[in-house]
């Protein structure tokens, strides 16, 4: 047996953050560098992993087994198509930038006591939460990634509520308040939807009678494995809800704005950019792999929820005053194109939902990256609270607005790509949901520019007069995030030939065609 | 030497000049201005040589084609980052590098004084960078690029003066009036690739003869959306009068001579789509008509002299769409008018800029007036400009505003006569407003006065590095009309692209160009009447109800506030309300519902282990029974 | 002893499961239904032996034997042991304080058995095999043979699980001294800054016909002190209260004293002893 | 007679202790009649022990009559702790875990 490489690039996090949380409490920043170093070495590994992976080879590449629990069929089953090493690539690039920007929100306010270690555990939990999702995008076994889709949770509710913002416009108290109640909601919302997909995972093995992705998915496409219509329906809808909760799909989508407005911005960054791709990616994965019936019977009201969710999440963003929320809000708009991609059921579509996975993690990270520094120098989340920031911190300003632009999917920035590869999917096949779609980057562009524009021009305000303007550090992380969003606008190329046989692969399992061009049907 | 090759560098040396400036950091401070005059000038260059290597080859091989990268390979879906150099795109290459050129050259003495000049030239840069894009694109997707990227660069220069809140909101505008305008141009290559299966201008211009009308109406009018947008017309026009708010070469450049003029482009780029779909075109002459009006009638009223001046746009770029609407019969015209436009229009911006420079910034024309004495050479080349834009005989406007006029008659029946009407009308407002302009400005008695610091304007002549391009604008304005109507030359230069077809015009040239030139007289001497002979109210008077619509650009943008803005404002904070109260209240209600539950069900805890003990028992009890039961099913 | 253990039984197995299961029952019953710990314990012993007799009629003689010895003889002891250092004689009140417990408790017990008779009687335990060919070899050589081999880790694990419930039971009881012990002096002294019982305390009431520390003594007027009974037995309220014995027993000897000397006995009464014999009628009635 | 009996008296021991366990409040009684659940459930061992004719349910039972005698050590334990403490051995005095 080779060289477990997906069980490397997963397990190395975790050690990481063991690791990390055993610094001594004095060594703060050696847990800082220490988390740094490990997130750099994940990152490698995943490079290797992109490397190694052929996109015109078999289906899953690099593929691992073990038996792991043998009495109820569960296997340690990792493997990877071009879309879960995209996200893995996507996840590796990202965690180092989030650490980076991360990098004093954990220091202790005093050092009263020695044994209160946040730093260390900040860090740890980051890393952690990288594992997690590694291993989800790599697991073939529908058990294994149910595990972990749900241990995700644990991290995450102590980074939520554990290291909340500390620009909080009312007293400590009311802030602690807050975060915890909007890392409990956090909690609760995504618990009900495992639950509901932990008896679906059930159902699924009272009927497949074991728990491997390419088993069932085999024995679904030869026939081998009928499920009764009402059965995979019901069973659809488990997995499904549980993805949709974490996506977050409208009306699901209310714990976002509280999670990504009380965590700090790195956290933000690590909620929408890479843990709810999880969710996105699963629908992928499960959904339309093992239900593809019951995706397409579903699909009509998946639509119109996908819809709902961009438009309604961009007129809320245009409604909010709250920087985090507002970027909470156009995420939910964004998640709104991916789920449009993926059950447009076109090759466009489901390639646009994946490059819109990958590009939405970058520009997300860098505008809210940014935010989180201006909100930084500030200590405000309200966007009433700037006005004139360009004059006195034009780099902030400059890189404010290009991720701004990234948000709204100005062509050449990456964003375009995706976004217009999904407009295009689901307008092959319903033009009417592709013309109201098209609305949202009229919203898109409406509240990316109030906000750029309440916030970064006009007359200085008093208070932001003294801003310093990006240190190194800051840009060191926003610089190469642009560079990407400028580099995969241009030339994207290298991504789409990753996910291209993917999607194939998705398409034939759904059985369906891309619908053909007019002229062409003609002839 | 391939000269293929060379039709990336004329994307690539703007572009570069735009990262290199907006990256490059203090250092690049002082030669900035220079760096971005020279990297504008490159694609001039480029373009000059590539003009001479078509002239020397026939009609047929004068398209050339640039294959750099695929850019979206998708099951499919084939985009790619490729050229097309074709006489309708060397057209605009020259127009945009030359009279970008020119500005770039305005702007370093204009820009002088202000601290991030550089910036503003890497902008400049960019925004050429994108419009060279735009129409070398080979394909709609990657001229949607361009289309964006001008938008953003549009964006960028309108707002470049952020501290003042006004050119913010101006900039912000812009950019949104325009997404519309880009969502329109989305579908439509969305429309393009449901029905060809591909979007670049061959194979869908191709094809577009044999796809169903229906298919091809559909198309036409999501570009003429997109058209409205870019080129401010009716019913998008609303941002261009505030986008006045940017620097005035930003205007010049941008708002009169280039960007505006996509629109045009766009859509005699796209001419057999539309030659096809008979509805769509006639939806593109209303809406050139409807504009033509518009702007004129804004432009009459305004005091300020760029909105003036962007009002003569509007309804100058209304002239050139309506051209372009009449079919084959006018896509000539319309590029003809576009080209001398963008000569006499840019001069006029920045004699306006000139003006503005010398009177410190000040842009109430009724603050002005005698003006001649003091600025000589803007006074000049402003003459010439506004008599080439009035059509006065023998200057660039007679020649292209003639053609249109003609050709608008010859589309036949009730609409040409009706076109026709509207068209001569324009030139009638046209050489109204224009004269008001002129007399308010250079004519008559001084009327400025010290502004509340004491500081009263000196006017004086502006620098070279400003005269000199008016001069050489003023020059084209003059003789570019002459020269491309001389033997048909610009109808023979473009013809392999748009194609041409005379039509039958119920009146003769000459008819239609006497009454053009009865109505320029009128108008003349209905401005010279009301603001010549008498003199200029330094403060507005209150005016017909007319004139104050106008002056509010007739209520479009109080019907936007209105409507958009207000009932956008009322559905986000409704929405805003129900998402709190509704969508999260029934999350929070059930919490607390199940909260309550637990209260109640808190008291069965009542602490002793016997209880406890009791509900061990009973439940394995009924686990047994349970278990019992199942196996004897 | 062979037949004992075959899948047959005897009559004589027949006639001893009758009688003894009968005895089992019922001390089981006892058990659970005496008022004082001791009886239970008593009880439940019973109980055990007659369970020992039935593992030795069902082959098990080593279980049998360990169950009299370890069960019956060790760890009911060790009950009895506790029982005693709570108080060997509390009786605890059968009056149920939880609402519907009883009712419930009843309900259960009688279901659980319901239940279990049922599935018992569901399966099909037809045949028995007997054991007699597994106690070939001697019953606790089978067993041993079985210990050592295939239960040995479970053995070994259950030893180190008897170590940690010795030290376990060891940390429970045993109470660590946190201060220096006070000495005789100290504690003279505490006593009369509390100003409180400076001598020793009175002994228990321990008169020629009592002989036991849980009576308490008796005050000149024959009522009785709580002082004089051991404070543990005071907590546990064991005691003995003999005063209305003791007044009876005064009173019968003044009788015969006043029969004997032919005394008139009202006017003794009224006049001589008539404060005292007030007093000591009183406080019998607040004592009960 | 059939030894399945055994069986039958095992199980109406143990729900006798089951019944014991709900209505006393004792500890040491509730302990007595836990002893007595165990001991009926041992019966029933041994009297599988013989159904089957091997010997394991005399190992269970054995087993279970050592874990007995370790519970027993540590639950006496704790009631004298608690009655030390609290001076009662009644299980409703420990009613703690009510809100």
């Amino acid at each position: 047996m080779s060289f477990p490489l997906l069980t490397a690039t997963a397990a190395l996090p975790a050690v990481g953050a063991i690791a990390t949380a055993a610094v001594p409490a004095a060594r703060r920043a050696a847990a800082k560098w220490l988390a740094l170093f490990f997130s750099l070495a994940t990152l490698v590994l995943a490079v290797v992993v992109l490397v190694r992976f052929d996109p015109d080879g078999d289906r899953y590449q690099l593929t691992e087994s073990r038996a792991w629990i043998a009495d109820f069929g569960v296997r340690y089953e990792l493997g990877v198509d071009g879309i879960g090493v995209a996200l893995i690539a996507l996840t590796a690039l990202l965690i180092p930038f989030i650490i980076l920007a991360g990098w004093h929100d954990a220091d202790p306010l005093e050092t009263k006591s020695s044994r209160w270690r946040p730093t260390q555990g900040f860090f740890a939990l980051i890393l952690a939460v990288e594992a997690m999702v590694i291993i989800s995008f790599e697991a073939t076994d529908v058990f294994l990634f149910y595990i972990f889709f749900e241990a995700m949770l644990i991290p995450m509710y102590f980074l939520i509520g554990g290291f909340g913002d500390r620009a909080h416009a009312g007293s400590d108290e009311k802030a602690s308040a807050q975060r915890s109640y909007a890392a409990v909601k956090f909690l609760l919302y995504n618990l009900v939807g495992g639950l509901i997909m932990l008896a679906a995972v059930i159902g699924l093995y009272v009927v497949a009678g074991n728990f491997s992705l390419q088993e069932i998915a085999e024995a679904r496409a030869n026939g081998s494995l009928d499920m009764a219509t009402n059965t995979e329906r019901l069973l659809f809808l488990g997995f499904f809800f549980a993805f949709a909760v974490k996506a977050p799909l409208w009306p699901l989508h209310t714990w976002l704005p509280n999670a990504m407005g009380e965590a700090t911005a790195p956290v933000a960054v690590l909620i929408t950019a890479v843990v709810d791709k999880v969710g996105t990616f699963a629908m992928l994965r499960f959904c339309l792999q093992l239900f593809p019936e019951a995706s397409k019977w579903a699909t009509p009201v998946i639509l119109v929820l996908a819809l709902i969710s961009i438009i309604y999440g961009a007129l809320l963003a245009v409604g909010q005053r709250d920087i985090k929320r507002l970027v909470a809000y156009a995420s939910i708009s964004h998640f709104g194109f991916i789920i449009l991609g993926i059950f447009a059921m076109t090759s466009q579509g489901q390639s646009g939902a994946t490059l819109y996975m990958v590009n939405h993690g970058l520009s997300t990270a860098a505008l809210m990256l940014v935010a989180g520094f201006l909100i930084s120098r500030r200590g405000s989340r309200l966007i009433a609270d700037y006005g004139g920031v360009q004059k006195v911190a034009p780099v902030l300003a400059g890189t404010f607005l290009v991720g701004g632009l990234a948000t709204l999917s100005l062509p050449g920035l990456a964003p375009f790509v995706s976004e217009f590869l999904v407009l295009v999917g689901v307008f092959a096949r319903y033009p009417a949901v592709g013309i109201i779609a098209t609305l949202g980057i009229v919203l898109a562009a409406l509240y990316t520019l109030v906000l750029y524009q309440r916030t970064m021009t006009g007359p200085v305000k008093p208070e932001v007069s003294a801003m310093p303007d990006l240190r190194v550090r800051e840009l060191a992380v926003v610089a190469p995030l642009i560079a990407l969003l400028i580099g995969l606008g241009v030339y994207p190329k290298p991504l789409t030939e990753l996910v291209n046989p993917a999607v194939k692969h998705t398409m034939s399992d759904v059985q369906k065609k891309d619908p053909q061009p007019e002229v062409e049907a003609a002839k | 030497m391939n000269t293929e090759n060379l039709i990336a560098l004329l994307v690539a040396a703007p572009l570069l000049g735009a990262a290199v400036l907006l990256c490059g950091g203090r250092r690049l401070d002082r030669v900035g201005p220079w760096l971005g005059t020279l990297l504008a000038a490159v694609p001039f260059v480029i373009g000059l040589v590539l003009f001479t290597d078509m002239l020397g080859k026939g009609a047929e091989e004068r398209s050339l084609h640039q294959h750099l990268f695929s850019w979206i390979p998708v099951e499919g879906f084939q985009a790619d980052v490729a050229f097309q150099l074709d006489q309708l795109s060397m057209t605009f290459v020259l127009l945009i590098s030359g009279v970008g050129t020119l500005i770039h050259l305005y702007s370093i003495g204009y820009m002088e004084h202000d601290e991030r000049r550089r910036r503003f030239f890497g902008y400049l840069n960019l925004f050429l960078a994108a419009m060279l894009l735009l129409v070398l694109a080979d394909n709609y997707l990657l001229l949607y690029v361009g289309w964006e990227g001008v938008g953003l660069a549009s964006y960028l220069l309108i707002g470049f003066w952020q501290h003042k809140p006004s050119a913010a909101t101006a900039a912000k505008k812009a950019f949104l009036v325009n997404r519309v305008g880009d969502m329109g141009l989305s579908i439509a290559i969305m429309l393009m690739f449901t029905t060809f299966g591909t979007f670049a201008f061959e194979p869908v211009l191709g094809a577009a003869e044999e796809t169903s009308e229906g298919k091809l109406t559909a198309i036409g009018l999501m570009l003429l959306l997109a058209a409205c947008g870019k080129s401010a017309q009716v019913p998008l026009q609303s941002w261009l009068g505030d986008a006045m708010e940017g620097p005035t070469p930003v205007s010049a450049l941008i708002h009169a001579a280039t960007m505006v003029t996509a629109g045009v482009y766009l859509i005699v780029r796209s001419g057999v789509i539309f030659n096809g779909a008979p509805d769509a075109q006639l939806a593109v002459t209303v809406v050139g008509a409807v504009t033509l009006l518009f702007g004129a009638i804004v432009g009459c009223a305004k005091d300020d002299i760029k909105k003036a001046l962007a009002g003569s746009t509007m309804s100058q770029i209304g002239y050139m769409i309506l051209a372009a609407g009449l079919g084959p019969i006018g896509y000539v015209f319309a590029i003809m008018h576009l080209v001398t436009h963008g000569f006499f229009k840019a001069g006029l911006f920045l004699g306006a800029g000139s003006v503005m420079h010398g009177m410190n910034d000040e842009v109430d024309m009724r603050k002005y007036g005698g003006l001649r004495k003091y600025m000589p050479v803007t006074f000049v080349t402003f003459g010439l400009g506004y008599l080439a834009i009035i059509g006065f005989p023998g200057l660039s406007g007679f020649f292209s505003k003639d053609k249109i006029i003609e050709a608008a008659f010859a589309k036949g029946g009730t609409e040409g006569w009706i076109l026709g009407s509207v068209a001569l009308l324009g030139a009638a407002i046209t050489a109204y407003y224009m004269t008001r302009v002129m007399i308010m400005t250079f004519f008559g008695e001084k009327r400025w006065e010290p502004d509340a610091q004491g500081n009263a304007p000196h006017p004086h002549e502006s620098p070279k590095s400003m005269t000199i391009p008016m001069i050489l604008l003023a020059v084209g304005s003059v003789f570019a009309g002459g020269f491309f109507s001389i033997g048909d030359r610009f109808m023979h230069w473009l013809e392999p692209v748009t194609h041409h077809d005379h039509g039958d015009s119920p009146l003769s040239a000459a008819t239609v160009t006497g009454a053009t030139m009865v109505v320029l007289v009128i108008g003349v001497s209905m401005a010279w009447v009301q603001y010549g002979r008498r003199p200029v109210p330094s403060v507005a008077p209150r005016g017909s109800l007319v004139t104050r619509a106008a002056r509010r650009d007739l209520l479009q943008d109080d019907f936007n506030h209105v409507v958009l803005v207000r009932g956008g404002e009322h559905l986000t904070r409704s929405l805003v309300y129900v998402d709190h109260t509704l969508v999260d209240g029934v999350v929070n209600g059930t919490a607390a519902s199940v909260g309550g539950l637990s209260g109640r069900l808190r008291k069965l805890q009542n602490g002793y282990a016997r209880s406890y003990a009791v509900s061990m028992f009973g439940g394995a009890a009924v686990l047994i029974v349970a278990t019992l039961l199942m196996r004897a099913v | 002893m062979t037949d004992l253990a075959a899948y047959t039984t005897s009559t004589g197995e027949a006639f001893q499961f009758w009688v003894l299961g009968t005895v089992a029952v019922i001390g089981a019953l006892c058990t659970i239904l005496m008022k004082k710990a001791v009886h239970s314990a008593l009880c439940l012993a019973g109980t055990m032996i007659v369970l020992a007799v039935f593992y030795l009629a069902n082959g098990a003689y080593f279980l049998g034997i360990v169950q009299i010895v370890v069960y019956t003889g060790a760890i009911m002891m060790l009950f009895l042991f506790v029982v005693m250092l709570v108080g060997v004689t509390a009786a605890d009140s059968l009056k149920e304080t939880i609402k519907g417990q009883r009712w419930l408790a009843a309900v259960c017990g009688l279901g659980f058995a319901i239940l279990l008779f049922a599935g018992i009687g569901n399966a099909s335990l037809k045949d028995f095999n007997g054991l007699a060919k597994a106690n070939e070899g001697g019953n606790v050589e089978g067993l041993a043979a079985l210990i050592f081999t295939k239960y040995v880790f479970a053995f070994e694990i259950t030893g180190a699980l008897l170590i940690t419930a010795t030290v376990g039971a060891m940390v429970l009881t045993h109470r660590e001294r946190t201060e220096r012990a006070k000495t005789q002096r100290e504690r003279s002294e505490e006593r009369v800054r509390e100003g409180k019982h400076l001598p020793p305390l009175p002994a228990p009431g321990v008169y020629a016909r009592h002989n036991a520390v849980d009576i308490a003594g008796l005050l000149p007027d024959g009522t009785p002190s709580e002082l004089t009974v051991n404070k543990t037995l005071r907590e546990r309220g064991q005691i003995r209260d003999v005063s209305s014995e003791a007044l009876d027993d005064l009173r019968a000897l003044e009788q015969r004293a006043t029969d004997r000397l032919e005394r008139p006995d009202l006017h003794r009464t009224d006049t001589g002893r008539n404060g005292d014999g007030d007093r000591a009628e009183e406080t019998e009635e607040a004592s009960k | 007679m059939n030894p399945v009996n055994y069986l039958y008296l095992a199980a109406l021991l143990f729900a006798i202790g089951a019944t014991g366990v709900l209505i006393r409040r004792n500890a040491i009684v509730v302990f007595m009649c836990i002893e007595l659940m165990l001991n009926a459930c041992n019966l029933a061992f041994v009297a599988f022990s013989r159904l089957h004719g091997n010997l394991d349910g005399q190992i269970i039972a054995f087993f279970t009559m050592v874990v007995a005698a370790a519970e027993v050590v540590v639950g006496l334990a704790i009631i004298v702790s608690l009655f030390r403490s609290r001076h009662s051995a009644s299980v409703d005095d420990a009613s703690l875990m009510k809100l």
